[in-house]
């Protein structure tokens, strides 16, 4: 949906993937619009952890193109698209988890504010200077999810719902145009699902982008804007929550015939 | 025939032979990298025991053994050697990363090289069996029966392993661990067991080639070392865990080595053989029977 | 502090060793022998050959030289240079020895030139034949250097006008070793100057299981003989597929494949040796008497380096000390050395005078291998030859 | 990462110290050379362990750098009229070259492929060696390598001989490779490094190309033990195929992980103990070669066993308890 006549910030068009002669991906496209939350739902092996991977540049793309504020990033190294402004989390969860939470978040930060290796090796005033913003920024993010207590702690000692909010804030480090969060309520006791809704809705309401994959309908349906469903690797709808919510080809997808 | 033809077909004999004798080695190491996901470095230097096995066997004092049941203690012991180092280095590590368990490996791989060195001495031990002087002429071409026994066996043993895998409960088991180790543990097979036996199977084969093989040269403590080496480039060429992918790369280096080292330099056959396998590496790292899988 | 703490901790270990080593210096009166070979890796045989060798010649010479206990001090060169400065090192400065039996490995033995030279050691080589240490030594600048075995160059310009006289068609093999390659290194050019075609040059690295490809296209070239350069270890898998294979080829050996030891690793099938025509410095059969009583004393039968290295340190090392310690009163380095230098011996294996370059010249033997058995047949004169630069 | 604190300073003082009088109070050339063996092993192992221990790549061939170091240095050197200093730098620029150069094929591979195919590199350049005759010697070594010759501004010339002056000829590089080691290793570029070891994947989503990190690790590395091959040559005086063996391999790998891999202080202690055991083994206990090795493997796969970080840990331990940072631990519990 433009806004005010707004470029879309990342635009998918005809994005189609095979594996070993499966189609995951067929075909799909959606925009999304600078400051928008749009999520992703369908059911599993509908394609969107694939879809995911194929526009954070993890898989390759067989055919279609993913644009990224005006530019064109398909198939771009993923470091590169993540230094271009798009972070992103990781289904089962990733940290880092012989680094303590501190470092797991200041790695984030590191190629986004040098890539002058020679100043690094000689660890020059101006690193030294990223080095304390960083620390600062990091400070304030753990701050923001309860978790500064442990900021000397290995991240392997973390609570598995303490690791989720990390790598969320980890992906926020660089203060990225486009969150990409893979199931960000998956696996967490309901208390954590609340907490995770609030986080991303405050972060929405900043201006943030951000596009989730998400099983839970519930969290869906209360903290999106607009949503695309996925089926057999096929775009089968797309609509506001309440739209989604009675669309007939969506339920058969579902709960089947 | 005339005479260049013969020598071809001896080449290609040559190679046959080599190649079975790799593959025996290869097909327990490629199995253990299937079913537990750990190269066993120490692969050649449990086939050095077998060596040693053979020798003290056939020269047991006042009894006289047919080799067919010598080379069946051979493999028994052997396997339990094999059972003995995973118990007590392998079963510990089995879920560390793979850096630990190659070092590990490389570890068992020094032990049991120096015991031998200290037990034996470095004298090469000779293990002649009757088979090894019976030499079979056909038209000119040359060859000891007991390379032929080799040949066979080989094959019955590849034809064994793939009935045992695919019919036996023990067989299913390991396939199903190898394709799929965390979802066997939900279902409730016991991976640690699998990985066990798998452990002694794979120690048996190399047993099973030491007691082939050895008659046709000696025992030395360090007779596995290039045996390994050969043995991970088949294993690595056949794609990892695929059992009949280095089962023929095994064959492919044999085939290699003779033909090269037959006709053109045999000092520098292995410069051609590692170099093939690490050309084959940068074009495709998954191996020449491989599947690439993806993320 | 803590780091302070872990640098203690480096000061003490290294502390510990430095008093170790202190420790270990002896009070003069034993007499120490070192003995610098290779004791592990896949040249460990020589090394355990030569301890053999030392340990029965220290036995029969009563343990003692004129009161003087004999003591044997092991250090392992490993066979390559790294490790061999510090066993050298070891033996000169820390064990002190009076005076070192070397064999095997020229890359060892180069190694250790230079620290022989300043730690003003005497070293007796007993069967190091690579060619190239022969300038360095005497009157080429390091007169702490002894070798009593003839090198191949020496050897070659008996042995090949030998083999030439029934051959046209030659074929090398040699192991892949400092030992084959200088061997055949010193024989090719001999061989090419008497016009002989050499139709196939081979060489395997220690321990080849598998020689079936090259001896396929040895077969192929029909050779009228072979020059085999390999000691009894691989050289008699090497025979026994050379027979499977069936090479029809007189076989000619510069290693040792007609020792009693070759007969036991092949004595499954004694005809594997038969008529192999070798030619060395040592023989079994040259002494019978020692022979019997080495395989007496370790239950395993003599052999070049075995041999080599009792009878260098029975007659020519045991010998010096006791001329020291007649003529000078006291057998130091400098003593020994003289005395090494002024040496003049009948042994079982020649007499044993060394020229300027302190090399000796003992004999050359022929053995064979007939009816399963070494058949020793012949001694050859050899001369000093002309080494080049 | 933790800013220069007084007690670093004070380590790094007392170590140069160390490092400079030792020699002093060893008199014999044997103790001076086995320094000079430890201090070989200690730089070797740090520049392994930079890929193995910090980038978590694990190369068996490492000493392909190093045996092909010292044969640029004997080969080329001469050819070149190159004093010391030149030749180590030529050697240095050689072998960091051929480590970007072959780590940019050999990293497309990975973990145990990327470990055999590296281990197969070292046997085809081990066969080489020892097989191109005409030009290495082969097994006869290539003999008569000058010893170190320095040029001062061309005016006069300093000749090395004694086994003190290589000592201190020596040191200079192993300042050189714990300052590479050290700045790599605990500096914005380690925090790379470790997420690379770490989680390759997840590091790729943080903008880290974890190729380019390999690749400086494996070069830096692959440099200084060229360097440390080239002063290896004119310290024996000859180059042999031995140089680039397998045995090296393993004992890298017996020193990295006995002492604790990824870790300055774990690899100084075991290239320490790798080193200093055989000395008091065979001077005090007069163990024979082939007990040694037997020792060193049972202890390797004790420490795997019951100590899979190395000794380093139970000093890290027994260190962490002191200074009372513990609650962190406890916290976890």
């Amino acid at each position: 949906m433009p806004r005010n006549g707004a470029q879309p910030l990342l635009e998918v068009s005809q994005l189609t993937k095979h594996f070993l002669g499966v189609t995951a991906l067929l075909d799909v496209s959606f925009d999304i619009y600078p400051g928008e939350l749009l999520s992703l739902i369908g059911p599993n092996g509908s394609g969107k952890t694939t879809l995911f991977n194929c526009v954070s540049g993890f898989l390759k793309l067989d055919r279609g193109q993913v644009r990224f504020k005006g530019e064109d990033i398909s198939n771009v190294r993923p470091d590169k698209i993540a230094l271009k402004g798009i972070r992103r989390t990781f289904q089962d969860v990733r940290t880092f988890q012989e680094m303590t939470v501190l470092e797991n978040l200041m790695t984030a930060l590191q190629q986004h504010q040098e890539e002058n290796m020679i100043e690094r090796v000689l660890g020059t005033q101006r690193i030294q200077q990223f080095e304390h913003a960083a620390r600062e920024r990091a400070l304030e993010l753990l701050d923001m999810v309860d978790l500064r207590p442990w900021q000397h702690m290995q991240a392997r000692h973390l609570a598995y719902g303490q690791r989720k909010l990390l790598e969320f804030v980890t992906a926020l480090m660089p203060d990225p145009d486009l969150i990409m969060l893979d199931e960000p309520a998956a696996g967490v006791s309901g208390e954590m699902v609340d907490r995770m809704k609030q986080h991303i809705r405050a972060l929405n309401a900043q201006g943030k982008t951000i596009l989730v994959v998400e099983h839970n309908m519930r969290v869906v349906m209360d903290i999106s804007e607009r949503i695309v469903v996925l089926d057999y690797g096929r775009k089968i709808a797309e609509g506001t929550p309440s739209e989604i919510q009675t669309n007939e080809l969506v339920r058969e997808a579902y709960f089947g015939h | 025939m005339p005479i260049e033809v013969a020598i071809f077909i001896e080449h290609i004999i040559n190679g046959l032979t080599l190649g079975a004798f790799y593959a025996l080695v290869t097909l327990g190491l490629s199995l253990i990298f299937g079913v537990a996901r750990l190269v066993n470095f120490a692969h050649g230097d449990i086939f050095m025991v077998g060596g040693y096995t053979l020798f003290l066997l056939l020269n047991l004092s006042g009894v006289d053994l047919p080799y067919p049941l010598i080379i069946l203690i051979v493999v028994v012991i052997t396997a339990i050697v094999g059972l003995l180092v995973e118990r007590v280095v392998i079963h510990p590590i089995l879920n560390q990363s793979w850096r630990v368990q190659a070092v590990a490996t490389l570890g068992i791989s020094i032990v049991l090289q120096n015991l031998a060195l200290i037990l034996f001495t470095s004298d090469p031990k000779q293990t002649p069996t009757p088979y090894s002087r019976q030499i079979i002429e056909v038209m000119d071409i040359r060859i000891s029966v007991q390379r032929l026994i080799v040949l066979v066996v080989v094959i019955v043993a590849f034809v064994g392993l793939q009935w045992f895998v695919k019919r036996t409960q023990l067989g299913k088991a390991m396939r199903a661990v190898s394709q799929n180790r965390e979802m066997c543990q939900i279902v409730g097979i016991d991976v640690q067991r699998i990985a066990m036996l798998t452990f002694a199977i794979s120690a048996g084969l190399a047993g099973l080639a030491a007691a082939l093989m050895a008659p046709l040269f000696s025992v030395t403590p360090t007779m596995g070392l290039l045996i390994t080496l050969k043995a991970l480039a088949a294993v690595i060429l056949g794609g990892l865990g695929q059992v009949n992918g280095a089962f023929y790369a095994a064959f492919l280096l044999g085939m290699i080595e003779a033909l090269f080292g037959g006709y053109v330099s045999y000092q520098f056959r292995d410069v051609v053989s590692f170099g093939i396998f690490v050309l084959i590496l940068f074009v495709r790292p998954q191996g020449l029977f491989g599947r690439k899988v993806g993320l | 502090m803590n780091r302070l703490k872990f640098v203690l901790f480096v000061s003490v270990v290294l502390l510990v060793v430095s008093g170790s080593a202190l420790y270990a210096q002896d009070d003069a009166t034993p007499i120490k022998i070192g003995l610098y070979a290779p004791m592990t890796g896949p040249v460990a045989f020589l090394g355990e050959g030569f301890q053999y060798g030392a340990t029965i010649a220290i036995e029969d010479l009563g343990g003692e030289i004129e009161g003087h206990p004999l003591e044997l001090v092991v250090a392992d060169n490993k066979c390559n240079p790294t490790d061999a400065v510090t066993a050298i090192r070891q033996l000169i400065e820390v064990d002190e020895v009076d005076v070192i039996l070397g064999g095997g490995c020229s890359s060892a033995t180069v190694a250790a030139q230079d620290v022989i030279k300043e730690g003003e050691t005497p070293a007796v080589s007993a069967t190091s034949t690579n060619p190239s240490i022969y300038n360095g030594m005497g009157v080429g600048g390091n007169i702490w250097q002894f070798r009593v075995n003839p090198d191949d160059l020496i050897m070659a310009s008996a042995f090949a006008s030998m083999i030439a006289e029934d051959t046209q068609r030659i074929s090398l093999v040699a192991e892949n070793t400092d030992f084959g390659r200088g061997a055949i290194t010193a024989y090719k050019p001999i061989f090419e100057e008497l016009g002989l075609e050499i139709v196939t040059e081979d060489y395997f690295d220690l321990g080849t299981a598998d020689y079936r490809p090259a001896l396929t296209r040895i077969r192929a070239s029909q050779p009228d003989s072979l020059l085999v350069v390999m000691t009894e270890r691989d050289g008699s898998t090497f025979m026994r597929q050379l027979r499977e294979v069936g090479v029809d080829a007189k076989i000619y050996s510069r290693g040792s494949l007609t020792s009693p030891l070759f007969l036991e690793y092949t004595e499954d099938d004694p005809t594997i040796g038969e008529g192999i025509i070798e030619f060395s410095f040592w023989a079994a059969g040259l002494d019978p008497e020692f022979d019997a009583h080495f395989l007496e004393r370790f239950d395993t039968p003599n052999s070049p380096h075995r041999g080599m290295s009792y009878y260098v340190t029975r007659y020519v090392i045991g010998e010096a000390i006791r001329n020291a310690i007649l003529n000078e009163g006291e057998a130091t380095r400098q003593t020994i050395r003289d005395e090494l230098e002024a040496t003049s011996i009948e042994t079982p294996i020649g007499l044993i005078e060394f020229d300027d370059h302190n090399q000796a010249y003992p004999f050359g033997t022929l053995q064979t291998i007939e009816d399963g058995k070494t058949v020793f047949f012949d001694t050859v004169e050899l001369v000093p030859v002309d080494h080049g630069e | 990462m933790r800013g220069t604190s007084r007690t670093s300073i004070a380590f790094w003082i007392g170590f140069v110290i160390l490092t400079l009088v030792l020699p002093q109070f060893l008199r014999t050339g044997y103790l001076i050379n086995a320094l000079i063996v430890t201090v070989t092993w200690i730089i070797f192992a740090l520049s392994f362990d930079l890929s193995a221990g910090h980038v978590g790549t694990v190369s068996l061939g490492h000493p392909v750098f190093f045996g092909l170091g010292a044969y640029v240095t004997a080969l080329a050197a001469p050819a070149l009229g190159l004093d010391y200093v030149g030749s180590v730098l030529l050697s240095m620029l050689a072998m960091g070259v051929l480590a970007y150069v072959s780590g940019i094929a050999f990293f497309r591979i990975a973990e145990v492929t990327f470990a055999i195919g590296t281990l197969g590199a070292l046997i085809i350049a081990q066969l080489l060696a020892n097989n191109a005759f005409e030009i290495t010697g082969g097994p006869m070594c290539t003999q008569g390598v000058s010893r170190p010759v320095i040029n001062l501004f061309g005016l006069t010339s300093i000749s090395v001989t004694e086994p003190i002056e290589y000592y201190y000829l020596l040191l200079p590089l192993l300042f050189l490779t714990i300052l590479v080691y050290r700045r790599l290793a605990h500096s914005r570029i380690g925090r790379a490094f470790a997420a690379v070891r770490q989680d390759e994947v997840r590091a790729l989503a943080m903008g880290i190309n974890p190729m380019r990190y390999k690749l400086l690790a494996f070069a830096a590395g692959g440099a200084l033990i060229g360097a440390l091959g080239s002063f290896q040559a004119q310290y024996i005086t000859l180059v042999c195929p031995s140089e680039l063996a397998l045995s090296y391999t393993l004992n890298l790998l017996i020193i990295v992980f006995v002492g604790g891999s990824g870790s300055f202080r774990g690899v100084l202690l075991g290239a320490i103990i790798f080193t200093v055991l055989p000395r008091i083994l065979e001077t005090v206990g007069n163990v024979p070669p082939a007990y040694q090795q037997l020792i060193y493997g049972v202890i390797l796969l004790l420490v795997i066993r019951f100590l899979p970080d190395g000794l380093d840990s139970v000093i890290e331990r027994v260190l962490a308890r002191r200074r009372g940072v513990s609650r962190e631990v406890s916290d976890a519990a």
